[in-house]
């Protein structure tokens, strides 16, 4: 700190400050809501001291949204998607970054390019492919014509299926692949002096040895900081799990429940019961976020595009 | 026992009924379960359906709302009811269904493609409370009986005469159409042909919608939707609003909300003055059986239709519900009950009295469009564009003609070479 | 014995040569440090020898087996890298013990080896810590540690101390070697520090370019530098090197038409362009009007503490003498040197080698101004 | 730089990149080959089949003024949002730089808005701005009608816009405090010893150097802002009143799965698609040739 | 007159004292050098006097200003940085032009200046470049000119060439110098090289965590260190120095049982812990057999090139001697060594601070061994 004026550090509060309201003030909102009662909630103005039903509201909006199962579904998939990122993306920039084959490039392309194609622009035909997922092979079968010889030969119709649709595998497994994982993986492995690496190799240790004792224990605080964000961004997936999930009793997620808790849907408009169940639905990823927030800052650090 | 699924498109209360029947048919017999799927609404359950099917993981059974059945029609992913309960030994008297829902649900030859299950029409809701404060008495049966209704709860101070849903496109267009006797499309609303064009931007319905924006303008017609979070129908149980329109299916709905001490009553909808009434259009939905299930699942399903089509089981339906019942032997035997002469279910008798004003006209026995809901939609943008950003109305109707036509035709070029079954 | 035989060995990185054909013999036990100026090839050699680096052509040899196609934990050399290389997360004593444990050796046997290595370079009460809580010459001492505790056949060094401050890393020096004499093992050591080169080596490696400029013992390299680019390298303040030649009449003729009387200079080198150089610390500082001395005038002086350096000009070139006087002296002023003939060294100017002057020059000062 | 350590081996490397391989193109590659092929073609809702009609999804879509529309509103959308969200984390984050006392409290709070869901954040946005609740009600009830997102389409993208920068401000603060933390400080100190005060400081040398952030930031959510809106759009307007709050992504989303129109979408993704490569495109450009000083 | 005046200036850190009271004062003109190791609160020194880090306690004054409160842009300095601190964004014309832009100046005026001081430090042809397209000696050329732009009352540098190598390193500090003899500004120069600070100040500042231990000429504090700190820091290699005590039967006792005879040591010093110094240049080798001479076993030798250093033991201490001659000798063989009591330095061994040797003693060779 140069400066000792104060006028400008009232200024420096004084901006915060508003930058601190403007961002409490929606969780204010939510939490106050979330504990009127309905006649309160109705009330116009409405009160901005938090009452006493926040306990019974959470538990109607629990009940309503049906979040206990939900709840689990999110986690589930939630887990499963950042520990399958995090799998893949330490596998793949491992493979990219420290073997030096001709289309290590050409790979790493293809899966960043992915980057640029977010889901919700290719949701049409990726849908489809949950459907089947072995659809691309099946289709390569039967272009290459295997599929006709082996019905001509055994009479076995060769029907690659495999339907995501409705199940865990389904919520998980197309979220799994990761440009930016990888991406940050690689960026943080190219950080890797050489010497260690043959240091490693001097040693007498192969490749997998030293992905394993090596690289992996020095990635910790990237694997945390990648693993809060990938938590918080499949916690919050919407679309996907909107589409892939008929059976919304046994594997919808938290998140598709926000609908269901809007008012107008259910009839009276108890905005407080909504701002509960937004509540619960808000809060395991904003805990993860503020529990992890040290190496979750750090990681997107060490990014820098 | 063999499992098979049944996907509705109803929520709230009449789901909670749905899954209410399910459990009793599942009790009823041991040789299948039903397992009973809420896609919350009716557009939303098509998708879903569509989506399942490319999926090869449809449900035996689809809910399947009137704005579907062409989308189904040509869809070769059913198997008419007929035959499917002809094959397991069913013996359906379907001369009995209510003719209304035959003309809707059936083929052109008047084969039913689909079970009928839950069916309607608009009806018009309004509290007798509010009514008889500023002296009116009875059942407001035109529209200027009820523009002056409104100026007078206006004038006495209620905020909302009549709550109006720019996405109720079914009561204030469709049915006001078939009351009033107007085309919706051309080759008598899309019976002839697949090359059929809207036809909504000419007639009355223009003059209609003219009038809803002058009530809006005036503030008799207050909006109430999912979007400003108060629906219609919330509003008019609260006594938030004094008049309102929707499906005689809400009419269980209202009767169990309506706020302590509130007495409302329902009417036939209204027409203008000098119309000659006819009859309005079937609503709700039917069941489709949809292909690619193995013939045990297929069993299951006409067992369940048989369960559903059981006297007493449709009437439970239409007790708890407000459907209408949809056979006219089921009808006859709840007014001879005299289910219709007390509260609560008062008054739903209209319904069929809607239904059956006259007979069927080429503009009142359905709509058959495909992709109907897209055209819908056009509809209730258009109401929704003249009502908020004053865009003048046979602009915002021609618009919506052109637009609705566009899909029609290429729903046309879809299907090239398919006619209407 | 023959512990490393490098024959013709090339270094090629897609289109660029790096190494361009080195052929040097190492003795079993030696001790050998690879000198040269940043970028020269020194590293790429050195890790050609440790199998970190593909051999583009050529052979290398420990002992009598051909390596080139051998892994690099198959060539039984350890190396301590520049940047130590330490493992960050393993503790120093899972660092030093990590070749042990890739080896598969039992747990038991590992921790004895760990404890006696870390002994004998004074770890032991660190045997805990992470690189990270370790000093820059603890950590120097962890990375050799790491390549003693595998007995290697060969060590080898990459600017091993290139990180630490220059009191340490004089500290540094002596403990490797004293490790060196210890152990006896063969080991070859890259740096571009001359001093440490000095006093590490029994022999020298110059390298310039990807080319081996000088194979020798410090003090031959010192005192016989075997090209121009030695000669200016080795040695600090660098050389006083002067462009010219030595005309028929006497004279060498060199910079604004400067001209240096040499009567009896070898007739081979008449009439080419050379460079004549000697050394600051042979430039003497004699009194004005001295028989035969140099005039020159004082550029600044820099101080040194127990001595000063002048760099002075003769007549458009630059001489640096070391000057162990206290008297007062600043720019502009004039001064004046000689030096002994047997001091000079002669280079050609076409390929920068060293030329031998023929013996029968003056024993004493015999450069005169013009 | 480039790496001199490798390690050779035929399959291993193989093998390792293989399960990511194999999702990107099974979920990737294939569903956009897909999209792609139905672009050219009349797609049946039901699946029974197509036919091939070469660009005429592409002509429809594009002598669609609604759709042109739509590309409009989306870009007002981006551009809007991303400006509010970017301006409101830059500001927070030069101010939060500065790290006087207490800084570190307000900062981990300043991320948050990150963690939140869009559609969570959309039901909360929905109620604060609820014509007839929460708290823009009071000012309905003083001038009625004043505001009215569920007819008026103006407030309804207002009221998206707000919600999806709020959501913004973690992630764009983090970034941009990062970037000002790497800067040297000795940087700063030259500019106070050349006389420059902290605000002209802020302008003359914190922002310039930034600037590569500042881009990287941009683009990102430039392309936030065209494919993440759906949840957010979905929960608080499904997209209307009168499509005023439909944007490219919405659009095609409701084309395709609500008005079965799946080559229309597909021919849609395809343009949405290529926006966002060229986005992406211009970054690298940009970011590697303009803005980057070593 | 004096241009800076610190008194009593202390700095803390939360807990941790970092300068501990500094009394300094600057005079007007003078080139002041701050010597001292890593971490002793070099930087922090000046940078308080810049204005970039608060006084905790004490006073600074700026001509005759006390400039505690005043904001670095208000003190009339300006500062080279370590890393030059160039605004990459800027080209060098506007970096060197900032400070004018900030106050103000019109674009013409402000034009020429920097066109002249660029001229002044031959960067001309680069003013359109950025600092990323400039070599190490540009850059910090650019950070000169941009210090210099402002024709301040004091010029700072923090090791502004410590990122520079060796040679441009030498070429910069002749820069410096030869800067400020022409624009005669009140330098700070901050370093921990030792070649630097004796070659470029006026007068030294030698610190230690947190203490001046010396101010003084380069000289001064080379040949009369003020404290044992100093004594071993300045000087490569370090002064020799032996813990012990002046026994009074004439015997100066150290190491292990090591007695070497003083005898008319000053009485003065008598059974004090001291410790006797002596620069390894001042250590002379004499024949075996010289008279009062040590006997010595050589440790180890450092070849030079033109000199070597001998590691020697004196019964359980070390001696290093500069040697010159070129006969054979190796580790174990006996050396011997005299030198002058002139050159002997005393510090005690309580406070480090050297101790006064009273006249009288003989001057040569005194120590004899026991
Ligand atoms: N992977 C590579 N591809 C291309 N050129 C390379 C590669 N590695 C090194 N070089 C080049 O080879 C030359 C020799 O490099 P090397 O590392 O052996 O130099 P060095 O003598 O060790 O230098 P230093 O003292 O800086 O470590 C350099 O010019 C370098 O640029
Ligand atoms: N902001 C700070 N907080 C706490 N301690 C600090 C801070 N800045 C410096 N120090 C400590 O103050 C001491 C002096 O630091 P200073 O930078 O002045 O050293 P220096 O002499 O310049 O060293 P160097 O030669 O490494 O630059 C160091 O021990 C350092 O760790
Ligand atoms: O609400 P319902 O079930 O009467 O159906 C109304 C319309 O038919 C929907 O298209
Ligand atoms: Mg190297
Ligand atoms: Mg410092």
């Amino acid at each position: 700190m140069i400066e000792r004026s104060p006028i400008f550090n009232i200024v420096t509060y004084a901006t915060m400050i508003l930058g601190l309201l403007l961002v409490l003030t929606p969780f204010w909102i939510v939490i106050v809501a979330g504990s009127l009662s309905l006649q309160e909630v109705s009330q116009v103005p409405l009160k901005l001291w938090p009452s006493n039903h926040l306990l019974e509201n959470l538990e109607v909006a629990w009940t309503r949204a049906d979040l206990g199962p939900k709840m689990i579904n999110s986690l589930i998939v939630a887990v499963g998607v950042t520990v399958g990122k995090i799998t893949l993306a330490a596998l793949s920039a491992f493979s990219i970054v420290f073997f030096n084959y001709r289309a290590r490039m050409l790979c790493f392309w293809l899966i960043f390019i992915t980057l640029m194609l977010p889901l919700e622009v290719r949701i049409v035909p990726t849908y489809s492919i949950a459907a089947n997922a072995l659809q691309p092979f099946q289709v390569i079968l039967d272009t290459l014509g295997i599929t006709w010889l082996v019905e001509t030969v055994s009479g076995v119709r060769v029907g690659l299926e495999w339907n995501l649709l409705n199940s865990y595998t389904g919520l998980i497994l197309p979220l799994v692949a990761t440009a930016t994982g990888t991406f940050l993986y690689r960026q943080f492995f190219m950080t890797i002096p050489d010497e260690l690496v043959e240091a490693s190799k001097m040693d007498g240790s192969g490749p997998l040895r030293f992905f394993f004792e090596v690289l992996l224990p020095l990635s910790r605080t990237n694997m945390l900081a990648l693993a809060t964000i990938m938590f918080v961004s499949s916690w919050n997936q919407y679309l996907w799990p909107l589409l892939i999930t008929t059976d919304r009793a046994n594997f919808g997620t938290v998140v598709m429940q926000l609908k269901a808790l809007i008012p107008a849907q259910n009839g009276t408009p108890d905005w407080n019961v909504t701002m509960a169940g937004a509540l619960i639905i808000m809060l395991p990823p904003l805990l993860v976020v503020a529990l992890m927030q040290r190496w979750f800052v750090r990681g997107l650090i060490s990014r820098d595009k | 026992q063999t499992k098979f699924e049944f996907w509705y498109g109803l929520s709230g209360d009449l789901s909670d009924r749905i899954q209410d029947m399910c459990k009793d048919f599942n009790a009823s017999q041991a040789d299948y379960e039903i397992v009973c799927v809420s896609q919350d609404n009716y557009e939303a359950n098509l998708q879903n359906t569509i989506a399942a099917f490319r999926a090869n993981k449809q449900p035996t059974i689809a809910q399947i709302s009137d704005g579907g059945t062409v989308d189904l029609m040509l869809s070769g992913a059913y198997l008419p009811v007929r035959q499917l309960m002809e094959e397991n030994g069913y013996d359906i008297n379907w001369e009995d269904y209510f003719s209304g829902v035959a003309s809707y649900f059936a083929t052109s030859t008047g084969e039913l493609l689909a079970m009928p299950f839950n069916n309607s029409t608009a009806m018009f809701y309004y509290n007798t409370d509010a009514l008889k404060a500023v002296g009116f008495e009875g059942a407001p049966e035109t529209w200027e009986q009820v523009e002056k209704i409104a100026r007078d709860l206006k004038a006495a101070g209620y905020d909302c005469p009549v709550a109006f849903d720019p996405t109720g496109q079914w009561q204030w267009w469709e049915q006001f159409s078939a009351i009033h006797n107007q085309p919706i499309a051309s080759n008598g609303n899309g019976y002839g042909g697949l090359d059929a064009e809207v036809l909504f931007n000419q007639g009355k319905f223009v003059d209609q919608l003219g009038w809803f924006k002058k009530m809006y303008d005036e503030g008799l017609f207050v909006v109430k939707s999912k979007a400003t979070g108060d629906t219609a129908n919330d509003a008019f149980v609260n006594a938030r609003c004094q008049m309102s329109s929707s499906s005689v299916a809400d009419h269980g709905f209202i009767g169990k909300q309506a706020v302590e001490g509130m007495h409302w009553d329902v009417a036939m909808l209204p027409v203008w003055e000098g119309t000659e009434r006819q009859n309005s259009l079937v609503g709700g939905a039917a069941l489709w059986t949809l292909k690619g299930k193995s013939a045990e699942e297929y069993k299951g399903a006409a067992a369940f239709y048989a369960f559903i089509a059981k006297p007493e089981q449709a009437e439970w339906w239409s007790t708890v519900t407000g459907y209408i019942p949809v056979t006219n032997s089921g009808y006859d035997a709840m007014v001879a009950k005299g289910f219709y002469s007390e509260a609560p279910y008062k008054g739903r008798e209209l319904a069929l009295k809607s239904l059956t004003f006259t007979p069927p006209s080429e503009y009142t026995r359905g709509v058959r469009l495909g992709n109907f809901g897209a055209v819908r939609k056009e509809i209730q943008d258009a109401m929704s564009a003249v009502l908020f950003n004053n865009v003048p109305v046979q602009q915002a109707l021609d618009d919506a003609a052109t637009r609705s036509n566009e899909v029609l035709r290429k729903f046309e070029a879809t299907y090239a070479g398919k006619t209407l079954p | 014995m023959t512990a490393i035989t490098l024959s013709s060995v090339k270094k090629r990185y897609q289109k660029t040569d790096v190494v361009h054909g080195v052929d040097v013999e190492i003795e079993s036990g030696e001790f050998v440090v690879i000198l040269g100026p940043s970028g020269c090839g020194k590293s790429t050699l050195l890790r050609m020898i440790a199998g970190l680096e593909e051999i583009t052509s050529g052979t290398i040899a420990i002992g009598d087996t051909v390596v080139n196609n051998l892994e690099p934990r198959e060539r039984g050399c350890a190396m301590v890298f520049q940047n130590y290389a330490l493992y960050p997360h393993m503790s120093v004593a899972q660092n030093i013990g990590y070749a042990l444990k890739v080896a598969g050796m039992p747990r038991a046997e590992r921790d004895a080896k760990v404890l006696k290595v870390a002994k004998s370079v004074s770890l032991e009460p660190y045997l805990d810590r992470k690189p990270g809580e370790l000093s820059g010459g603890q950590r120097q001492r962890v990375a050799m540690a790491r390549a003693m505790v595998r007995e290697p056949k060969v060590f080898l060094f990459d600017e091993p101390f290139s990180n630490l401050d220059a009191k340490l890393r004089v500290a540094m020096r002596a403990e490797v070697r004293s490790l060196h004499r210890g152990l006896g093992v063969t080991s070859v050591f890259v740096t571009h520090d001359q001093t440490e080169a000095m006093t590490l080596a029994d022999r020298l490696i110059i390298m310039n370019a990807g080319v081996v400029e000088q194979v020798g013992k410090p003090s031959e390299v010192y005192n016989r530098p075997a090209s121009l680019f030695v000669a200016d390298f080795i040695g600090s303040p660098a050389m006083n090197l002067v462009r010219g030649f030595f005309a028929d009449d006497g004279y060498f003729r060199h910079g604004k038409g400067g001209m240096i009387h040499l009567p009896t200079i070898a007739p081979n080198l008449l009439s080419k362009e050379v460079s004549v150089g000697v050394r600051p610390e042979n430039v003497r500082r004699v009194p004005a009007g001295t028989k035969g001395a140099i005039n020159a005038v004082v550029d600044y002086i820099e101080e040194l503490g127990a001595s000063r350096l002048i760099y002075a000009d003769v007549d458009g070139s630059r001489i640096v003498a070391v000057d162990s006087a206290n008297d007062a002296l600043g720019t502009g002023m004039p001064v004046h040197f000689a030096f002994d003939t047997a001091d000079l060294h002669v280079f050609s100017n076409d390929d920068g080698r060293r030329l031998d002057i023929a013996t029968g020059l003056a024993a004493t000062a015999a450069l005169i101004n013009a | 730089m480039e790496r001199r350590a490798y390690y050779r081996n035929g399959t291993l490397p193989w093998l390792l990149i293989a399960p990511q391989l194999i999702l990107v193109l099974v979920f990737f590659y294939w569903p956009t080959s897909q999209a792609l092929y139905w672009a050219f073609t009349l797609e049946q809702p039901w699946g029974g089949g197509n036919s091939w009609v070469g660009l005429s999804n592409f002509l429809s879509i594009f002598g669609d003024g609604r759709y042109w529309a739509t590309v409009g509103r989306s870009a007002f959308y981006a551009i809007a949002a991303t400006g509010i969200s970017m301006v409101i984390a830059l500001t927070l984050a030069m101010f939060a730089d500065r790290a006087l006392k207490g800084t570190k409290l307000f900062q981990s709070v300043f991320v948050w808005p990150y963690a939140i869901a869009a559609p969570a954040a959309g039901v909360a946005f929905r109620f604060i701005f609820a014509p007839e609740a929460g708290i823009i009600g009071s000012i309905n009830e003083m001038w009625p009608g004043i505001w009215n997102p569920a007819t008026n389409g103006g407030h309804a993208l207002a009221m998206v816009i707000v919600c999806h920068a709020w959501l913004g401000i973690g992630y764009n603060f983090i970034f941009f405090l990062a970037a000002l933390q790497m800067l040297p400080r000795s940087l700063t100190e030259a500019g106070a010893m050349d006389g420059a005060r902290p605000f002209q400081r802020m302008i003359d040398l914190q922002l310039p150097l930034i600037a590569p952030t500042v881009f990287f930031l941009l683009i990102m959510n430039l392309i936030s802002s065209f494919t993440d809106s759906f949840g957010l759009i979905d929960v608080m307007t499904e997209g209307g009143p009168i499509n005023s709050t439909e944007v490219m992504v919405y659009k095609l989303y409701v084309d395709g799965f609500k008005g079965l129109d799946y080559s229309g979408a597909a021919a849609q993704s395809i343009v949405l698609m290529l926006l966002v490569i060229a986005l992406t495109f211009v970054q690298f450009r940009w970011v590697e040739k303009r803005v980057h000083y070593n």
